[in-house]
């Protein structure tokens, strides 16, 4: 098996301000990997490098073994660049997609703070998803020669929301849903753009510990039944432990350790990032 | 609940002003029973609300003066309705059907062409006659056999400034200023460059977009290029902002107006200076002294009038072409017979009439035959305008 | 030469009154966000009301009344129009700008009869004076003068006093200036206060110098004094007024450029095409702050 | 059709007679109505500001006039340029393929006038295209600075004299195929059918049908979601560049020819009525209406027109109730209380008529007969 997702030499500044600083990971497919770090590390600007929101300034991202982003800084961004290797991808041409493109190569994500639309209903949500791969143009489809098509999007849109416990609020405004189904169908409308590789930023998020433990069995089974791989920010240490299968650990921008979950437990570094320093005079 | 209560007061207001819209027509029956009514098409808001209102102040006066018109033995009463067009021509269109709606027997304006030109196919089509009173584009007959009117056309005041030029400065070279886009302007620079440049003189033509309220640029540029007149035919504000302009910069080239500079308040802005200002128009003060006396008394005793006329009682030749295209309608409707529209329509062509801005006669377009304008100057010391001389034009 | 000196010196002139009142779009922008599109109307009612003084009074109470006048308008029009609209999406406020921007027009042609009012002469200021050989209103020397010495005097008050600083706090972040207790609703006040008094001083030399007011007077100085605040960086006030002192000066030269080219009439064209490239190429015009969306 | 009723039936009341305003204000709304949608397509369905639409109304209505000036009136219509350096003329065109008079006129007519009609579209959605390059990366009111400022630069070039041998520089182009030319008449010149109001409502109506077809498909979806959230729509695949184009394109198409109906309308294409202030009153129409919904955007057309142009008019010259003189009432007052009533609804109606619901007949029928059934 190859690799999902490859990250190499990957830094984001801002500025003066190195956000993300020469990241390298690596996302094995049809695994469950995690990104933590204590907050303000920099996971959700990788997030964004990846998903094309954000163009890196320098570094290289590779999707199921095909570069898909790369960069290396020049001129003025080369002058105040603060990080390293600024000459690995200087002979390379510069790729730089939009999140759009992305998400139809099969990388589809979901958000911190969720952003659902919030005009539409729980169905229409998971339907504009479907958008993107439909076989139709904005000619077939006021006129109604993509009746085919239309049918098809919706038959799969209701399939994916009974698979996912949504067909019964299927008409209720997104925005009206409790916090945890919300989180749930953005999932659900992250689907529906058939990704092989899906992101998860902060999913337990403001979910109390029994949503937190269900939530850890419908990644898994999320996994095996869209056979995907997936890369996920979380604070939450017990669902990280509980569902990766690989987690890397970030502190200002930098990793600072990397393994398997117990490995990561017991890093004298990963509890050091999280809760300080300890004094001298303590050891 | 918001949203009901909005729907509701939406509702009642649709009912309410439903009631009034399909009242006002119905209230005054056209003209059966002993009214006549002359429909009254000028602007009362919009860049040309000055002009219209002077306008429409002659018709008032006229109005007071005569209310009543005898036809076919009969004595009718004669009511003036007002139709706003708001200088706009996407206002025009409802403003006419508004008049055509009151059952008028006929129209008289507007004050600017374009307007006309698009309340024009209105009235054409309800059968309506309508008398321009100093709309001067020719495009407001042409093709329109319900627009007649009572004032000469751009080509030939345009013509009378180009010779009044020659004879009076013995000018070489013109510099003509006009607002972007407004066909008044550029048309009377267009002719007059035609009819100056015939002649072996030299025309720098420019133009301002609309809204511009600095001319020093474009002063100093006719100052540094030599003209030996300045031709502006610009609406009212403009007019008055060059002139103040042009004081403070000291500009001692003669100004050439069209009509629309007739008018106290560009009168107002030399008053003072050194300015030399002269204007071709429909009418010049002391023409008849039975007109200035009745109307300055009428501006005098009432203060709506005095605020449309600017404040003061200087007569502007729009009040007086307003004056007399009531009378013209007057006559038409004696010629007719009848108080019907057709009739009158019918009865247009065939009246002449002797009026206060001279004799008025229609052409086979339906344009008044005239063949001479005044030409006054503004006393800058008075601020009173003085006759400078009657001119006629080259070609006619 | 005269002549180049002669639309140059008119090209500071509007510059410096275009200014003022940039200065308050860029206030306004730079704290509620609101490209406030009644401010134009602001200044030509303010013109109106100098009208309308001085002929029951002596200048010197009715422009001093003319300058309190026009901020308690200000001050009516952002309590009752833009506070109640304080939540609801930025396109709301701005369709409540243009409605408050008619009415005051539609207002001011009812008053006016929509006849062209003639700003009162003001003594000194209205009187003439030679330049180089070429003649000019006595305002058109000092107005450059003023302005400079008014903007020092803003820049002092936002950098050295407590509203400034509060002032700051809110244009750099709404939300937690409230936390932090700062009364923004009262910091918004005085954004509007200022900008309306400014633009009750730019209404006095605008209109001393083109003495002709109509209700749309207001409109074209307006978004000029916009475009001006735009190009120098929205919230920038020493960029309102490079900028607005930019636009003044091209624009007269542009009119000014030989008739025979005929380009004068894309005076007003050519501010907007500056506009527009400056939005595409500088989004945060020349001294203006880059900012990121948070995603 | 209303207009004919006075044929059939004696003693109408005035306001159905056929030269009553109200058929002048249902054609100025059914114009208006189509502008107002198009503009609710991008304001309130794809959530770009964008105050353009006067824009792009004078590049419809110049095409469809320049188009449609017959060959004999442009010497005429052009007089200040001796003629127009634009010689094809589409009602000639047609009368050279199907005869001048009789029902092969009438065919020519009425294709000349919608190829004009759908060309009138096409120019102004071609500008929309080359204007929305550059500026529809820019940010909500930035965007609508940014087309204001380019209706502006397209009226400034369409008034320059010296394009005038096209454009007519600033006069103004008449003479051509308008709503009145639709009217059915026998030989001697009197109407048999009124048609001038039919038409536009037909076209308007065609138009408003094809942008609600879109906004309920799988693109208008698409419209949707790049408004509620631009970020999350990027995220799921929708090509944010392409999509608002797309919705630019085609809302300016709509805007073009509802430029040309505007035209039709008024019976001649000048620039100078296509200011910011046309752009304004199309943009608080679609407020009152309520933004995101078509039919609060027709329903408040047809409201705002009758009430600014005609049910109104009464408060512009003095009224008596009895013998009581109503103060204030003179010219100019009409305007001011209507921007009070607008500002009334933008402060406590902001949702506008309708909000983002649509009236929907079915369901009000249902409802009433539900009542009903209940009563018995």
């Amino acid at each position: 098996m190859g690799n999902a997702l490859h990250l190499e030499n990957v830094t984001m500044q801002f500025g003066g301000v190195v956000s993300v600083n020469n990241l390298t990971l690596d996302v094995p497919e049809h695994q469950i990997i995690a990104l933590i770090g204590p907050n303000g590390a920099g996971k959700t600007t990788a997030f964004n490098c990846i998903t094309g929101v954000y163009q890196p300034t320098n570094g290289l991202i590779e999707f199921m073994g095909r570069p898909i982003v790369r960069n290396h800084p020049v001129g003025k961004a080369l002058r105040n660049y603060k990080g390293e290797c600024a000459d690995k991808f200087a002979s390379d041409p510069v790729l730089n997609p939009t999140p759009d493109q992305i998400t139809g190569m099969g990388i589809a994500r979901t958000f911190q703070n969720i952003r659902l639309w919030k005009s539409m209903t729980v169905f229409e949500n998971v339907l504009v998803a479907k958008h993107q791969h439909a076989h139709q143009n904005v000619f077939s489809a006021t006129f109604r020669k993509n009746l085919a098509e239309e049918k098809r999007m919706r038959e799969e849109t209701m399939e994916l929301l009974s698979e996912q416990g949504l067909d019964a609020y299927k008409d209720e405004l997104a925005v009206s849903l409790p916090y945890g189904l919300q989180r749930r169908l953005e999932i659900a409308r992250a689907l529906a753009t058939n990704p092989k590789l899906l992101l998860l930023d902060e999913p337990a998020a403001g979910m109390n510990p029994q949503e937190t433990i269900e939530l850890a069995d419908f990644v898994r089974q999320t996994r095996e039944k869209y056979d995907l791989t997936v890369f996920l920010i979380e604070h939450h240490m017990d669902l990280v432990m509980n569902v990766s299968d690989y987690i890397y650990v970030i502190d200002f921008g930098s990793e600072i350790a990397r393994g398997i979950p117990e490995e990561v437990q017991n890093n004298r570094h990963v509890i050091e990032a999280y809760l300080g320093v300890a004094d001298e005079e303590a050891i | 609940m918001k949203k009901i209560i909005a729907l509701i007061m939406a509702g009642a207001m649709t009912l309410s002003l439903c009631a009034c819209g399909g009242a006002a027509p119905a209230q005054g029956a056209g003209a059966s029973g002993d009214t006549i009514r002359i429909g009254v098409f000028e602007p009362s808001t919009g860049d040309s609300a000055s002009g219209g209102k002077k306008e429409i102040l002659g018709m008032q006066f006229a109005n007071s003066e005569t209310p009543t018109v005898e036809v076919g033995g009969k004595t009718y009463n004669v009511e003036l309705v007002m139709a706003d067009n708001g200088s706009s021509a996407d206002k025009a269109p409802s403003a006419a059907s508004e008049l055509v709606g009151k059952d008028v027997a006929l129209v008289l304006g507007s004050y600017g062409s374009g307007v006309s030109m698009a309340g024009g196919p209105k009235f054409e089509e309800a059968g309506l006659a309508a008398i321009g009173v100093t709309c001067t584009n020719p495009n407001v007959t042409a093709g329109n056999d319900y627009y007649f009117r009572i004032c000469f056309l751009d080509n030939f005041q345009a013509d009378v400034l180009a010779n009044f030029a020659m004879d009076k400065f013995s000018a070489k070279k013109a510099y003509c200023l006009g607002e972007n886009g407004n066909e008044y302007d550029q048309g009377l620079v267009a002719f007059f460059k035609q009819v100056f440049e015939a002649a072996g003189g030299e025309v720098i033509t420019d133009s301002f977009p609309t809204n511009n309220s600095d001319f020093t640029s474009y002063l100093n540029k006719a100052k540094s290029e030599g003209a030996d007149v300045i031709f502006t035919p610009v609406s009212i504000a403009y007019a008055k902002q060059i002139m103040e302009q042009a004081s403070s910069l000291g500009i001692d080239i003669p100004f050439l107006g069209s009509d629309t500079l007739d008018d106290n308040m560009v009168l107002e802005a030399t008053k003072g200076t050194n300015l030399q200002l002269y204007v071709s128009t429909f009418y010049q003060e002391g023409g008849s002294e039975a007109f200035d006396k009745g109307i300055k008394d009428y501006i005098k005793h009432n203060s709506n009038a005095m605020t449309a006329n600017g404040g003061n009682d200087t007569i502007s030749a729009v009040t007086a072409m307003g004056y007399d295209a009531y009378y013209v309608a007057l006559e038409a409707i004696k010629a007719a017979g009848s108080p019907d529209k057709g009739a009158i329509k019918a009865a247009i062509p065939g009246v002449k009439y002797d009026g206060v801005s001279g004799s008025i006669a229609f052409d086979a377009v339906g344009d008044a035959v005239r063949d001479t304008a005044y030409i006054k100057t503004a006393d800058t010391a008075s601020g009173t305008w003085a006759f400078e001389k009657v001119q006629t034009g080259s070609s006619k | 030469m005269e002549y180049v000196i002669s639309v140059l010196l008119s090209g500071i002139s509007v510059g410096g009154q275009y200014a003022l009142i940039a200065i308050g779009y860029t206030l306004v922008y730079g704290i509620l966000r609101l490209i406030n599109f009644a401010h134009g109307d602001v200044f030509m009612v303010a013109g109106l009301m100098g009208i309308y003084f001085t002929a029951t009074m002596p200048i010197t109470v009715s422009i001093p009344l003319v300058l309190i006048m026009t901020v308690i308008l200000g001050f009516v029009i952002e309590r009752a129009a833009y506070k109640p609209l304080r939540s609801a999406p930025r396109m709301s406020v701005m369709i409540s700008a243009i409605g408050v921007s008619y009415l005051l027009q539609n207002t001011a042609t009812y008053v006016t009869g929509g006849q062209p009012m003639t700003y009162p002469e003001i003594p000194f200021l209205s009187s003439t004076v030679g330049v180089a050989g070429t003649q000019t209103k006595w305002v058109v020397i000092i107005t450059p003068f003023l302005v400079l010495a008014l903007v020092y005097l803003l820049t002092l008050l936002i950098n050295h006093t407590k509203v400034g600083m509060a002032m700051r706090a809110v244009s750099k972040d709404f939300a937690t200036s409230r936390l932090m207790g700062i009364r923004v609703n009262s910091v918004i006040s005085v954004t509007f206060i200022i900008g309306s008094a400014l633009a009750a001083v730019g209404s006095v030399l605008y209109f001393t110098n083109y003495p002709a007011i109509t209700p749309t007077a207001g409109a074209m100085p307006g978004l000029k004094a916009f475009v001006a605040a735009v190009f120098g960086g929205i919230g920038s006030i020493p960029g309102a007024v490079i900028g607005a002192f930019l636009i003044g000066i091209c624009e007269t030269i542009i009119k000014g450029l030989p008739s025979s080219w005929d380009v004068s009439v894309f005076s007003d064209a050519f501010t907007f095409a500056l506009l527009i490239i400056i939005l595409i190429f500088k989004p945060q015009g020349l001294f203006g702050e880059a900012a990121t969306d948070k995603v | 059709m209303l207009e004919n009723l006075s044929a059939f039936i004696p003693n109408l009341p005035q306001v159905f007679q056929p030269t009553s305003p109200l058929f002048t204000v249902l054609k100025k709304a059914a114009v208006y109505s189509l502008v107002a949608v198009s503009m609710n397509l991008l304001n309130g369905f794809t959530g770009l500001f964008s105050l353009g639409q006067a824009g792009f109304m004078l590049l419809g209505a110049y095409t469809y006039a320049i188009l449609m000036v017959p060959a004999s009136q442009k010497e005429q219509v052009y007089y200040l340029f001796g003629g127009c350096a634009f010689d094809f003329s589409l009602p000639d065109a047609f009368a050279a393929i199907f005869g001048e008079g009789g029902a092969g006129g009438a065919v020519g007519m009425i294709l000349s006038c919608l190829i004009a009609l759908i060309l009138a579209g096409c120019v102004a959605g071609f500008f929309a295209y080359l204007i929305g390059i550059p500026v529809l990366r820019l940010k909500s009111d930035y965007l609508a600075i940014a087309t204001l400022g380019f209706a502006e630069i397209l009226r400034a070039i369409f008034q320059w004299q010296k394009l005038g041998p096209v454009t007519n520089g600033a006069n103004m182009i008449k003479g051509f195929t308008t709503f009145s030319s639709f009217n059915i008449t026998n030989a001697s010149g009197a109407t048999l059918l009124r048609l001038s109001t039919f038409v536009p409502f037909l076209v308007s109506s065609v138009c408003i049908l094809l942008i609600v077809l879109l906004i309920n498909s799988s693109y208008g979806r698409a419209f949707k979601s790049i408004r509620d959230d631009e970020i999350a729509a990027e995220a799921m695949g929708i090509n944010l560049f392409k999509h608002k184009m797309m919705s630019f394109v085609i809302s300016s198409f709509f805007a073009g020819v509802g430029g040309a109906l505007f035209a039709m309308y008024v019976a001649n294409a000048q620039a100078k009525a296509f200011t910011s202030v046309m752009t304004y009153e199309i943009l608080l129409i679609v407020v009152i209406g309520g933004i995101g919904s078509v039919s609060g955007s027709v329903l408040a057309t047809f409201l705002y027109v009758a009430c600014s142009e005609w049910w109104l008019r009464f408060l512009d010259s003095e009224q008596y109730i009895g013998a009581f003189k109503v103060p204030l009432l003179r010219n100019g007052f009409r305007m001011v209380i209507f921007s009070i009533v607008i500002m009334v609804i933008v402060l406590f109606f902001s949702q506008g008529i309708m909000g983002d619901k649509e009236i929907n007949l079915g369901a009000l029928i249902g409802k009433i007969r539900a009542k009903r059934e209940r009563k018995q």
